[in-house]
């Protein structure tokens, strides 16, 4: 701090005559003006949920030395949580990786060694080797890549373009398959193109709030707070909130309702067929907006096909969906009465009927959101269905308040893992590889031979796609749970997991995760800024560049796409997850991945490495590398464009928007604008044309995709028209029974998120919680002997955790349920849950599974 | 060198106003309180003597909109210009 | 006087010296020691008593130093005071920001006391009275800002009663809320947990004693709506009803709105949304 | 004059050199192993005995409570836990026993402290000693005994009480009182001969008050042997308690030593080659044969 003599006695002069003229003044003293000397400051998406909050980072010498939420941001006003108050010191964990871990012994590479440090060459020729050899030997299953909704969007881009042209293999998941895969599948089904249709400014619109199986409180704390000042501010406005157990939201609830798990299906139906029985539905709407469907019902819950309870299924994983008039539809929900709907749900009547009502109300805007509760289900994708009928029932949708909005988890779940499309069987912009049409469109734009693409069936023109294995292509689609079943199974040899922690968050973790990875035949990479379960349980560990130690972007929940600039430099030898793929992509050569039929279509292809393919194709490397200068005339590295010699993220952008914002590209609806200008805003809500945002879709006069004279439509189907899809109530996998007496649900708290690699390595977070705990009902805990503070055993048919039990916290929990969020490496929660999924999304349930607790 | 802190009374609902008038004088700064009419301001000079401070002073009272100073705050030093921009901590 | 009797009386007369001396001497400690125990037992307003502990003046009285409920408290939070510490050697204190109380249902320490300086009358730790916690810097408190923290809500112990979150308009951003942290004292044990938690460098709630962290309204005065509460009825006799002279469609309502303009509320007794009255139920009734 | 550079070589040329330090090596294992009990807890988990002298759980039963610090404490208005109280009476039971000041000599840990002080200045040679009374103790017990009744603020003495600061200190932490200590080692060195224990200590007098009427004294039943080599009174803390037992023949005095001030510490035993001094009870010899002198010597002076 420099302080003159001058100033300070400057400042003493200027307290002195404020205190006698009694004014406060702003902060004038020199101690502090002088204090912010040199800091450069400049805008960054926030690196944790879907809420999208922009802060400043402030950098001097080199390092994050300030930090404050962005007071010109629309979303959050300057404001910020507790942990994006600390995000600079998620890049300042005292144990960051800073140099490649190669599981070695004797100097040679071996499953059971120790890590030692390696270089970058030695640690991609070894994962070169092994990647070449499983994708040789076991097809392009044999190969998999597990990314993330925190990559940014070209990381997402390039990765999807590494396997799904470069290795020619759709094992490609981002951990939103996990998260929002359920959202994503019921905006498919439902609408034909996936994401809201409304956008945040619902929060001051709505008067009505509904909150399905989303803790907003503490995992969307932002959002909350402008939700609870509408609340507080609007007459007439309510919140309803419905969960399986109390948590933060019920403060705020003026209808506060806990259900027993899976029984929101029942709910739901109830309320649709309140709707009817009052003929309070939008019948205009109705007739021009909307089709009436069913989809299969009893379709298993996504478990290994020997299971049981698989075997019984008489649909499994069955979803085509037939179409049905609007009276089968009323009675299909029929059986819904309010005493069914109750007498399931345990919910008393006067709260459903006050519920159904708020939404049956012509007069009233209601916004539903969800999250987890939702998604995460062995019937997410219907549950998600059956929020949509309600609002299209009423034709509360597409306008300002009258929203149902899916929220997402992870910063960039939308803009990287949706968007992108690093799913296994999507392509960007929502095109697909079921259809042989997308991929040629693909194709094209990446220059590449036609049938380069694995398509979902393996076929091409009807005829099979050839493969380096020497056998046909065969079906490709590999969803991430059935990945973890694969590695176990030994038909999947070679897997990397960037940018989360799937060891600690997959379901199954004793029976699946581990056993898969550390199965003999398999190499596993991992790459990862600080040692997480998962680091500890891979062979080659990468140290990656994280968050503003590259250039980055991410499209949050509103899909409102956000970028920063490169502010600091990456510890050591570590690299940003875009550079990992592109390099890695050097150490391939295309003949060993491609049958050379293939590469006889594209001779010039010959004895290349799948980086001069992909990447040094003339579009991604068109953009010469520059100095990257702020409009103050701040200047920032990119490592990217130093090492690649080319300005890597906008090239891979603009290739991007061929995809989504060109001429004559198949799916229309997610345009989006240049490049340089999204340095120059706090982000823009696609579709984005001529510079203009969106702020709501599918509606006439906010949404440029809708006509004059249309009022709404639904462009992602043909016929412009939504689907309302019927789907009862089903139980879920595995209530509880004698032996395994409680549900378990998992999830998060607000201090800490997802597996607590960032937060808890920042001391004040660490401490203001410290250790997951188990939130238990006090009587739950009495009949097992156990108080408050007491250490437990938690246990289930899968695995057993020690926590201590908590029953005066946040989270108040009915008798007969457990809450234990997963944050703490301490305490692998996963241990105990079932790799249940949705059988359409494949989304695994975390919320549901049957466990028992006892004194330890 | 001279340091003075005053509080300049303004008419009414124009402290900002007369704020940016008086920052137009030289080793005048405004250091807040346009809210409440009541401006906290710093004048210096540069010289031995006092008399640069008090002219400035009394122009202060002469700008318009000002109803009033007041003095609160008088430090007169022999230091040279260099010891007084020496950092102290 | 012989030579003996001089030599006794000599020897009475360093006797009684002596003794004189000794006597001054032990005073003096004694004055010594006085003063001491009053700057020793005016401990530093961070240390906080263990649960049950007596009024401080009682407990210095009571607390033979031992050191037993130090041994008993699960969580090792418990220090006993140092020479040259500012609280009396030997008793027992903990401080907040760095090991809170972790108030367990059975109070270990409170059981271990021997001498009852912490009161064995103190069965449900909830009614201990440790300090009392204050939300001492609005300015630094980021949720006074609207930041999203709550922590030391979120760690409360005696939960919603003790700290609650005050939820209000926040008028610079125009469409957040701001989630203050209230502190109740009827309720607050002092544990110190949320001090702890506090994420700020230095914490901006913390545990004071009693007496430094309350106020005290003038013995006079009392909270009318209070009173009334108490009473159920007004103190002094209610009025008779009022009259006015009021337009026409002009009400006025004493207690509650004032002014009343009929018809600009509401139009009709029906809800807006006709199910309301559809399935008002009156067959019910 | 004993030359202090021979001290104790007839014993240990009569007795071999472990009998004449028995009760020494007895004393100080008697005084660690107590310190052991309450350290195993917190060095090693093992809870053998929890809290401090002043009061203590040991094996989670047996209560043992300090008196005087109770006594202290009832003064300043405290009515104790049962627990307490049967810890008092067992402990008072104890010393009334065994004598009150055994535990100056075999419990009490300043007396390590103090027995070196006095062991250097018997080899430096340092022989100045100032003139305090050994009546101080008591008109400090009083004060300390006064004190909660008139001053707010409660048990003063345990405030700067070096017996329990020192032991607290071993058992706890130590802090700062360790200047306390270094203060008193200081004293006794160079100040004045035992002065901590033998003059001042209000515990030591609260423990003499108790054991007043003892069962377990010394006496001197062999005194005929004696060989005036004057080595006991070097090496007794108390030394003005031998002369009425050793040299009390002729005068018809008992041999037993009945002062309470004798802290029953066995230095004597240990360092007389003629095995004038053993163990014994009060009535080892019939009080009665011999005129007492008075058995709490107050007034004696060296």
């Amino acid at each position: 701090m420099k302080l003159t003599r001058r100033d300070f006695i400057k400042s003493n002069a200027v307290a002195a005559a404020a205190t006698v003229a009694g004014v406060t003044l702003p902060v004038t003293n020199a101690v502090s003006a002088d204090a912010d000397d040199g800091i450069r400051w400049d805008k960054a998406a926030c690196r944790y949920c879907g809420t999208g909050c922009s802060v400043l980072m402030g950098v001097k010498d080199g390092k994050v030395v300030a930090s404050q939420g962005d007071p010109d941001a629309p979303v959050n006003k300057g404001l910020n949580c507790i942990k994006g108050y600390f995000l600079p010191k998620i890049l300042y964990g005292e144990d960051r990786l800073t140099k490649p871990l190669l599981r070695k012994t004797n100097g040679k590479y071996d499953k059971n060694g120790k890590f030692e440090a390696v270089s970058w060459d030695e640690a991609f020729k070894t994962m070169a080797e092994k990647w070449v050899a499983a994708r040789k030997a076991k097809g392009p299953k044999g190969i998999g890549m597990f990314g993330s909704g925190q990559w940014t969007v070209w990381e997402g881009y390039a990765a999807s373009k590494l396997l799904k042209a470069g290795f020619r293999s759709n094992s490609l998941e981002p951990n939103a398959r996990h998260c929002m895969a359920s959202a994503v599948g019921a905006f498919m089904r439902g609408f034909g193109i996936d994401e809201p249709m409304g956008c945040y400014d619902d929060l001051e619109h709505a008067d009505v709030f509904v909150l399905w199986g989303a803790n907003m409180a503490e995992m969307h704390p932002i959002l909350w707070s402008r939700l609870t000042d509408t609340r507080l501010t609007k007459p007439g406005c309510e919140v309803h909130v419905l969960s399986t157990y109390e948590h933060r939201c019920y403060e705020l609830a003026d209808n506060g309702m806990v259900f027993e798990p899976q029984t929101d299906l029942a709910i739901l139906n109830y309320i649709a067929n309140y709707i009817i029985q009052n003929k309070a539905y939008n019948k205009d709407f109705i007739d021009k907006h909307v089709n009436f469907t069913k989809t299969p019902t009893d379709i298993g819950y996504g478990l290994r096909a020997s299971d049981p309870r698989e075997k019984a299924a008489k649909n499994r994983n069955k979803g085509k969906l037939s179409k049905i008039s609007f009276e089968e539809y009323a009675k299909s929900v029929e059986p819904y009465t309010l005493e069914h709907a109750s007498k399931l749900s345990k919910v008393p009547k006067d709260k459903l009927l006050r519920l159904a009502k708020a939404y049956a109300d012509p007069n009233k805007k209601v916004a539903s959101y969800w999250t987890m509760g939702f998604n995460q289900h062995t019937r997410g994708v219907w549950v998600n269905g059956l929020c949509y009928n309600v609002h299209l029932l009423m034709g509360k949708i597409a306008e300002p308040g009258n929203s149902p909005f899916s929220l997402t988890g992870q910063p960039s779940a939308c803009g990287t893992a949706r968007e992108v499309g690093t799913f296994t069987h999507r392509l960007p912009a929502d095109l697909v590889t079921k259809k042989d049409a997308h991929c040629k469109f693909a194709e094209k734009t990446w220059k590449l031979p036609a049938g380069t693409i694995p398509r979902a069936n393996g076929k091409t023109d009807k005829a099979d796609q050839s493969d380096i294995s020497g056998k046909p292509m065969g079906k490709t689609l590999i969803h991430a749970v059935a990945m973890h079943r694969a590695l176990k199974d030994g038909k999947m040899n070679t897997f990397w997991v960037m940018c989360n922690n799937n060891m600690q968050a997959a379901a199954n973790m004793n029976d699946e995760s581990l056993p898969g990875w550390r199965n003999p035949d398999n190499f596993i990479t991992v790459s990862d800024p600080y040692p997480t379960v998962s680091a500890q349980a891979a062979d080659l560990i990468l140290p990656t560049a994280m968050w503003i130690e590259k250039e980055g972007a991410y499209g949050n929940a509103e899909r409102r796409t956000q970028f920063w600039r490169e502010q600091v430099s990456a510890p050591g030898e570590s690299k940003s997850d875009v550079w990992q793929i592109m390099e890695f992509a050097k150490y391939i050569k295309v003949e060993d991945v491609w049958p050379a039929d293939l590469i006889a279509k594209k001779p010039e292809y010959a004895g290349k490495t799948l980086y001069d393919i992909l990447y040094a194709n003339g579009v991604v490397n068109k953009f010469p590398a520059e100095q990257v200068t702020d409009s103050r005339g701040n200047k920032y590295n990119n490592h990217e464009s130093a090492d690649f010699g080319f300005y890597v993220q906008k090239g891979l952008f603009e290739e991007y928007r061929l995809f989504n914002s060109a001429e004559g590209i198949p799916k229309k609806g997610h345009e989006m604008a240049e490049f340089d200008t999204y340095h120059k805003v706090r982000g823009l809500r696609w579709p984005v044309i001529d510079g203009k945002e969106t702020l709501w879709r599918f509606r006439e006069g906010y949404d440029p995709h809708v006509a004059k004279g249309e009022g709404v439509k639904f462009y992602g189907k043909p016929d412009g028209r939504a689907n309302i899809i019927t789907a009862p109530y089903e139980p879920a996998a595995e209530p509880p029974d004698k032996e395994f007496d409680l549900w378990l649900c998992t999830g998060r708290v607000l201090e800490h998120w997802h597996s607590g690699s960032m937060t808890r390595r920042v001391p004040e977070l660490y401490r203001a919680v410290p250790d997951a705990v188990i939130y238990m009902n006090p009587k739950d805990a009495k009949k097992r002997r156990l108080r408050n503070g007491a250490t437990a055993k938690i246990s289930s048919r899968r695995g057993e955790i020690v926590c201590k039990i908590d029953t005066k916290g946040r989270n108040k929990c009915p008798e007969g349920l457990v809450f234990v969020p997963w944050f703490d490496a301490g305490r692998l929660v996963n241990k105990l849950t079932l790799d249940q999924t949705d059988p359409l999304s494949k989304e695994t349930d975390y919320k549901k599974c049957a466990v028992k607790i006892s004194r330890a | 060198m001279n340091i003075c802190s005053l509080i300049v009374h303004t008419k009414p609902a124009a402290g900002t106003l007369v704020s940016k008038r008086l920052q137009a004088f030289h080793g005048v700064e405004v250091h807040g309180g346009s809210e409440e009419d009541k401006l906290i301001v710093s004048v210096e000079d540069e010289g031995e003597s006092m008399s640069p401070v008090s002219d400035t002073m009394n122009a202060l009272r002469d700008v318009e909109g000002v109803v009033n100073t007041v003095l609160i705050y008088h430090y007169g030093g022999e230091e040279s210009m260099e010891e007084m921009n020496r950092e102290i901590n | 006087m012989s030579e003996s009797e001089k030599k006794n009386e000599l020897n009475r007369r360093q006797f009684l010296g002596n003794m004189l001396k000794t006597a001054c001497g032990v005073g003096l400690v004694g004055l010594g020691l006085g003063a001491y125990s009053n700057r020793a037992s005016s401990m530093p307003a961070n240390y906080v008593r263990p649960p049950g502990a007596l009024p401080e003046e009682d407990f210095l009285g009571a607390c033979i130093r031992c050191g037993l409920c130090v041994r008993d408290c699960p969580y090792d939070i418990l220090f006993l005071g140092e020479v040259g510490d500012e609280v009396a050697t030997g008793t027992p204190y903990f401080i907040a920001r760095t090991g809170p109380c972790e108030m367990c249902e059975d109070i270990p320490c409170v059981v271990a006391c021997p001498t009852n300086a912490l009161d064995h009358d103190l069965k449900d730790i909830e009614d201990s009275r440790m300090g009392l916690a204050v939300v001492i810097d609005q300015e630094s408190c980021i949720a006074f800002h609207g930041l999203r923290c709550e922590v030391c809500f979120n760690v409360c112990p005696i939960r919603g009663r003790a700290i609650s979150l005050d939820m209000q308009h926040n008028t610079r951003s125009g469409k957040h809320a701001l989630f203050i942290p209230v502190v109740h004292s009827d309720a607050c044990t002092g544990c110190g947990l949320c001090e702890r938690a506090c994420i700020l460098e230095e914490a901006a709630i913390k545990i004071f004693p009693m007496h430094l962290a309350k106020g005290e309204l003038g013995k006079h005065y009392r909270l009318g709506w209070k009173e009334k509460d108490k009473a159920g009825e007004s103190l002094v006799t209610p009025d008779t009803e009022h009259r006015y002279n009021l337009p026409e469609g002009v009400r006025y309502d004493l207690q509650g709105e004032g002014l009343i303009i009929e018809g600009e509320a509401e139009e009709t007794p029906f809800s807006s949304n006709p199910l309301d009255t559809l399935n008002s139920g009156f067959m019910d009734k | 004059m004993v030359d202090m550079t021979t001290l104790g070589d007839d014993a240990i040329a009569a007795k071999g050199w472990f009998k004449s330090h028995k009760f020494l090596i007895l004393r100080r294992l008697s005084q660690l192993g107590i310190l052991a009990l309450f350290l195993t807890g917190p060095w090693f988990g093992l809870w053998i005995v929890k809290g401090n002298l002043a009061s203590s759980l040991t094996l989670d039963f047996l209560p043992l409570t300090d008196p005087y610090v109770l006594l202290q404490a009832m003064l300043s208005g405290v009515v104790p836990e049962t627990a307490a109280i049967i810890g008092v009476v067992i402990v008072l039971l104890f010393y009334i026993l065994v004598g009150g000041r055994v535990y100056c000599s075999w419990v009490c840990p300043v007396n390590m402290v103090t027995d070196l002080a006095a062991w250097l200045r018997r080899k430096l040679g340092i022989r100045t000693t100032s003139q305090i009374s050994r009546t101080t103790r008591y008109w400090m017990l009083t004060l300390t005994l006064i004190l909660p009744l008139v001053v707010t603020g409660g048990i003063v003495w345990e405030l700067v009480n070096p017996v329990s600061m020192m032991f607290r200190g071993i058992v706890f932490s130590m802090g700062a009182a360790w200047i306390m200590i270094a203060g008193i080692f200081l004293f006794d060195l160079l100040v004045a001969k035992d002065g901590w224990c033998g003059h001042i200590c209000p515990v030591g007098a609260f423990y003499n008050l108790v054991g007043s009427k003892s069962l377990l004294k010394v006496n001197a039943l062999q005194r005929q042997a004696c060989n005036d080599c004057m080595e006991c009174y070097v090496v007794c803390p108390e030394p003005q308690v031998i002369k009425p037992a050793l040299k009390g023949e002729k005068k018809g005095l008992s041999p037993v030593i009945l002062s309470s001030d004798c802290t029953n510490c066995g230095r004597c035993i240990d360092i007389c080659a003629k095995d004038v001094f053993s163990y014994g009870g009060r009535h080892a010899i019939k009080i009665d044969e011999y005129k007492c002198e008075g058995e709490i010597n107050r007034g004696v002076r060296v």
